[in-house]
């Protein structure tokens, strides 16, 4: 397509890239226990003991398997967040994502890393560092990560 | 094995990346689309230093580096150098298949626009055989302003 | 881990494009092809002096898969050894590392990097949220924006950082940029206008922010035999080293504490025989995604003690009169196109050991640091200077 | 070449069309654990990692972030070079010939089976003058293929004959995705994809991860058994635009392999080569890549394939492997080549072994029609 008249030409294409990502027998494991039970679970690495969510095959400091399920509870503590204020292009649905919306970092309690999650409280503005947080699950459950809806400030 | 991996069932996101990209030709590429557009013909850039004349055109030559700016009026006729029937389907090509790719080398260039071929029975398809582009009636400043090239008789 | 190399290898020229939010008139091998014409003239070379190129960008973000190949013709790398090293955003001092081992190895004598990024062909906000762990991240993932905020709550949190220290680092790099030709924005701002700039993600604010950029950079390292021949003043490169990390973002403490600085960096001060980076260096070239960062990475970057980085920052320690001048460039809040962001940190760091500076220039510049940053908040540490 | 870079230990997946189970890092870490395992060293000992993988393919920006913990670069140097394996080889070994690190972990995956190849094998072609024509990878190497075969009169069959030998070659590799008994008559009936190209004369969508260790000289001696020595290694881009060349003749191969032989002191590589690994995605290309290397005259492939010369135990055994038509996935295809040609020279390639191999030939490429290559040396050595 022309710039009007211009000398300068486009080219344009949408491009629609289509991909099945393997979650991998950790991730697999994670959502079962998720969808089935409403159980968030972090897996141990047998040799420092550290409790990764979410859960992978090897620890990175060990280099080891993770072998050993650790049930992490629902409830965490906020340990950053942000309001995501400005509109944006989401790639998964080809249009713009709703805002605003709160997402953040929860602490959950015995485990060594924080899990990213959409935040939120009886009103946005609500969300300090530090708060209790407690995880809002789906009813209908489908096996990914949106089986938990957000985690919701305990006010 | 871990017990926790007995009948487990593995799990597979599908997702669908969908981004619009809008890619600046820049002036030299522009001039030769434009120049198709508007007046069905096909231009080539030359290299002094080279002697070579190169379509499509570009504005650095790779071989010695000179910049380019003598542009070269080619034919639209032009000799098959290979082709190729496409029996698969794919979602991004421009005609069903069974459809006819070909590297032609148009009179007055030195290297190869590859392209559609159309209008042939495949039993005339061969390297070497004579063609010419037939141009869209609408024409939009891209590369399938030329619908395909056909041969001559 | 790592160590000097056996070789001397030197950065003797640089090129860059002068970066718009948008370059309508070339098209992507063109804009390539501009920063390398530029670097061929500062080394006074010709493109038959160059054995090999190493090229990068995010691929994605031009929605291009083989960028090395396409752009051949504009690079200079026809039947030449070129490469593609992509890591994100450390992509340019992933390439400029690349160059200094391709010509430390011994197989090359004269290499030349490019890194590049058109930022305007795509969406800059939807490539970054394909980095993002498409299971565990994407569906909250707004681009680097979100999870710099994120963590910049949690660094103002913990340490007292304010949003007005952030501003002055946005305010000290736009004014900065207005010595350097090549930057994207040039600005002459108060804290007060970047405070009362548009909110994107608490607490950063548009001012806060990096641009989007097109641009291109190049450069030109080359072996200690050819850099003392040719050359009066060459930048030799005396520490190179990488670090990565965990996969997740909330494996890391991002925007709070930069592991992966602290630890290249404790690590190429050792190589290079600096005790104390804020008395030993002449000026460093942070990669500053956001105005919170910088005042982190100065901690990071052992410039001072964790949590002091706003106070750093009051001090007037890395303004351009300072102890240590941090980004005269502008740094990356003055021009970002992403593939070339990093490269760029290496280059002006060059160009102040080589004293090219013009008016950015800081004066009696004998060692430079040049960081990158991308990832997974990896980073890279280059280290020049004016003595090999 | 002054100093030798080493290559200590090898080890790959299997090669399967859907590895549904194993997300990235599980791939990973499969192969890079095990390497270490295998050959008595921890993480600790790796100075650094150098990666290969794809964002196209793995459908995320910085693919190399998918998997650092599984490649064991937490804290520790790392770097990911996007073309084919062999090229992630000669950066390896650059930055351990630097001085600046002793030991090198190489990691290079890819699943195929994610993505829509043909998609992302179109947005391999520029988006001003060749993309919108919907090329991809099979129909242009089919554009080469045709021209090959008409310059210089090779046929269709000599390329079935190709895909017969590699596909029984690779029926004794346990890696292989696949490996069978089939004749020519079957190649040359399965189905058309892109003429000349049929179903069989093309590689497999298949998944799998490669893993290497490479070291400086000193280590090499220390941790192997038999270390095998990277002697010449060389790399040449050519142009990009299809036309641009005559895709009958393959200029950077036949340069990057003239450097590579005259950095290992190799001057008829016929008779100093002992086997070849080379990247047949398409049966044709093994012709033409032969050729290309200098094993014979420009057009003389057909006839190294009739005489069965390249067959096990003929002269020069190329792809015992059974190469990547016998399912290695694009990337990593290359570090298979040199895991390979390495583990041929370690003795250690049970039914595939070629008796007595000490020098072996690694060729990789990547671009549209072979672009860039990128040829290795390895042998054997004190």
């Amino acid at each position: 397509m022309s710039e009007k008249g211009g000398s300068l030409l486009l080219a344009e294409f949408e491009a629609k890239f289509p991909y099945d990502y393997s979650a991998g027998r950790y991730a697999s494991y994670f959502l079962k226990r998720l969808k089935e039970q409403k159980k968030i679970m972090g897996i141990r690495c047998p040799k420092c003991r550290r409790v990764f969510v979410p859960p992978r095959p090897a620890c990175g400091y060990c280099f080891v398997r993770n072998t050993e399920w650790v049930d992490l509870g629902d409830e965490g503590t906020l340990w950053g967040f942000t309001i995501v204020q400005f509109p944006f292009l989401d790639p998964m649905t080809g249009e713009e994502r709703p805002i605003p919306y709160g997402y953040g970092f929860i602490e959950l309690k015995g485990a060594a890393t924080r899990l990213q999650h959409f935040v939120t409280a009886s009103d946005l503005k609500k969300l300090r560092i530090g708060m209790r947080m407690k995880a809002v699950f789906r009813e209908e459950r489908k096996g990914n990560l949106a089986d938990i809806l957000y985690f919701k400030a305990i006010e | 094995m871990d017990d926790w991996l007995e009948g487990l069932e593995p799990i597979v996101e599908h997702q669908d990346l969908k981004v619009p990209y809008r890619y600046s030709m820049g002036a030299t590429t522009s001039q030769f689309f434009i120049a198709i557009r508007d007046q069905k013909r096909i231009l080539g850039i030359k290299c002094r230093q080279c002697n070579m004349v190169f379509v499509p055109p570009r504005s650095t030559c790779g071989r010695c580096f000179a910049p380019l700016k003598e542009w070269v009026e080619v034919s639209d006729k032009g000799t098959l150098q290979t082709y190729t029937i496409v029996h698969y389907p794919t979602p991004v090509q421009p005609v069903p298949p069974p459809l006819i790719y070909g590297i032609i080398k148009l009179d007055g260039a030195d290297t190869g626009l590859a392209h559609l071929i159309s209008e042939t029975d495949y039993e005339r398809l061969r390297v070497g055989l004579r063609v010419q582009a037939v141009f869209k009636e609408e024409r939009a400043g891209n590369m399938l302003d030329i619908l395909y090239f056909k041969p001559l008789p | 881990m790592a160590r000097r190399s056996k070789r001397n290898v030197a950065i003797v020229a640089t090129g860059q494009t002068d970066h718009r939010s948008k370059r309508p008139d070339v098209n992507i091998v063109e804009m390539i092809n501009e920063a390398v014409r530029r670097c061929l003239d500062d080394a006074g070379m010709t493109i038959a002096d160059i054995d090999a190129v190493v090229i990068g960008n995010m691929e994605h973000f031009e929605g291009i898969f083989f960028t090395e190949m396409w752009s051949v013709d504009g690079a200079g790398s026809f039947l030449k050894h070129g490469m593609k090293i992509t890591t994100g955003g450390t992509t340019g001092s992933s390439l400029a590392l690349a160059g200094y081992y391709h010509v430390a190895s011994g197989l090359f004598d004269t290499v030349m990097t490019i890194g590049w990024e058109k930022q305007s062909e795509g969406e800059t906000t939807a490539g970054l949220i394909f980095q993002a762990d498409p299971l565990w991240e994407r569906a909250t993932m707004s681009g680097a924006i979100g999870s710099f905020a994120a963590s910049a709550t949690a660094y103002m949190h913990k340490y007292g950082i304010t949003e007005e220290q952030a501003a002055k680092v946005a305010v000290k790099n736009r004014k900065n940029a207005l010595n350097n030709p090549h930057a994207h924005l040039k600005l002459d701002l108060t804290v007060e206008q970047v405070l009362k700039s548009k909110m994107l993600a608490y607490p950063i604010k548009m001012l806060d922010m990096c641009p989007t950029s097109d641009g291109a950079c190049a450069m030109i390292f080359s072996s200690e035999e050819k850099a003392k021949k040719m050359y009066q003043n060459p930048a030799w490169v005396v520490a190179g080293v990488t670090r990565h990390d965990q996969p997740f973002g909330g494996d890391l403490e991002m925007v709070m504490n930069l592991r992966t600085l602290r630890s290249a960096t404790e690590e190429a001060y050792k190589i290079a025989g600096i005790r104390d980076p804020l008395r030993d260096l002449d000026v460093a070239e942070l990669y500053e995604p956001c105005s919170f960062a910088e005042l982190s990475w100065y901690e990071a970057a052992g410039l001072c003690g964790p949590g002091e980085g706003g106070k750093l920052m009051d001090s007037g320690a890395t303004y351009m009169d300072g102890e240590l001048p941090v980004n005269p460039s502008g740094g990356v809040l003055s021009t970002n196109c992403i593939g070339a962001t990093a490269m760029i940190r290496v280059a002006e760091a060059a160009i102040q050991v080589m004293g090219k500076g013009g008016q950015r220039q800081v004066p009696n510049v004998n060692r430079a640091m040049a960081t990158g940053f991308g990832g997974s908040w990896w980073s890279d540490v280059m280290i020049l200077s004016r003595t090999p | 070449m002054a100093d030798r870079v080493g290559i200590v230990g090898v080890c790959q997946t299997k090669y399967e069309p859907r590895k549904i189970f194993d997300s990235y890092p599980e791939m990973v870490f499969e192969v890079s654990s095990k390497v270490l395992e295998e050959n008595g060293l921890t993480i600790g000992d790796m100075d650094q990692i150098v990666s290969n993988s794809q964002d196209f393919w793995d459908g995320r920006t910085i693919s190399n972030r998918t998997v650092s913990e599984a490649c064991g670069s937490t804290l520790k140097a790392e770097s990911k070079v996007a073309m084919d394996g062999t090229f992630a080889v000669f950066y390896a070994a650059m930055r351990l010939l630097s001085g600046c690190y002793d030991s090198c972990l190489l990691v290079s995956h890819c699943k195929m089976s994610e993505g829509s190849p043909h998609l992302i094998n179109n947005a391999m072609f520029d988006p001003l003058y060749q993309r919108i024509l919907g090329f991809d990878e099979l129909s242009t190497c089919a554009l080469q293929a045709k021209r090959y075969m008409y310059k210089y009169g090779i046929t269709a069959e000599q390329c079935a004959q190709v895909a017969v030998k590699n596909l029984r070659n690779g029926k004794r590799n346990p890696y292989a995705h696949r490996g069978m008994d089939v004749t020519v008559e079957q190649v040359m009936s399965s189905r058309m994809l892109a003429n000349p190209i049929k179903e069989l004369d093309a590689y497999p969508v298949t998944d799998g991860a490669c893993a290497l260790i490479l070291a400086t000289e000193e280590k090499a001696k220390k941790w192997a058994r038999t270390p095998v020595w990277i002697s010449g290694i060389a790399s040449r881009l050519d142009s990009f635009y299809l036309g641009d060349r005559d895709l009958a003749e393959v200029v950077s191969l036949e340069l990057a392999a003239r450097k590579a032989y005259r950095m290992a002191g190799i001057t008829n590589p016929r008779e100093e080569i002992d086997l070849v690994e080379l990247s047949d995605y398409y049966s044709y290309q093994e012709l033409l890549w032969l050729e290309g290397m200098g094993f014979c005259q420009r057009g003389g492939g057909g006839k190294m394939i009739e005489q069965e010369m390249t067959a096990m135990g003929g002269d020069l055994p190329v792809n015992p492997s059974g190469g990547i038509l016998s399912g290695n996935p694009v990337t990593v295809a290359g570090a298979v080549r040199v895991a390979e040609a390495a583990l041929q020279i370690m003795g250690q390639a049970g039914q595939r072994q070629v008796e007595g191999a000490k020098r072996a030939l690694a060729q990789g490429h990547c671009g549209p029609c072979g672009q860039g290559q990128c040829v290795i040396v390895l042998e054997k050595g004190v």
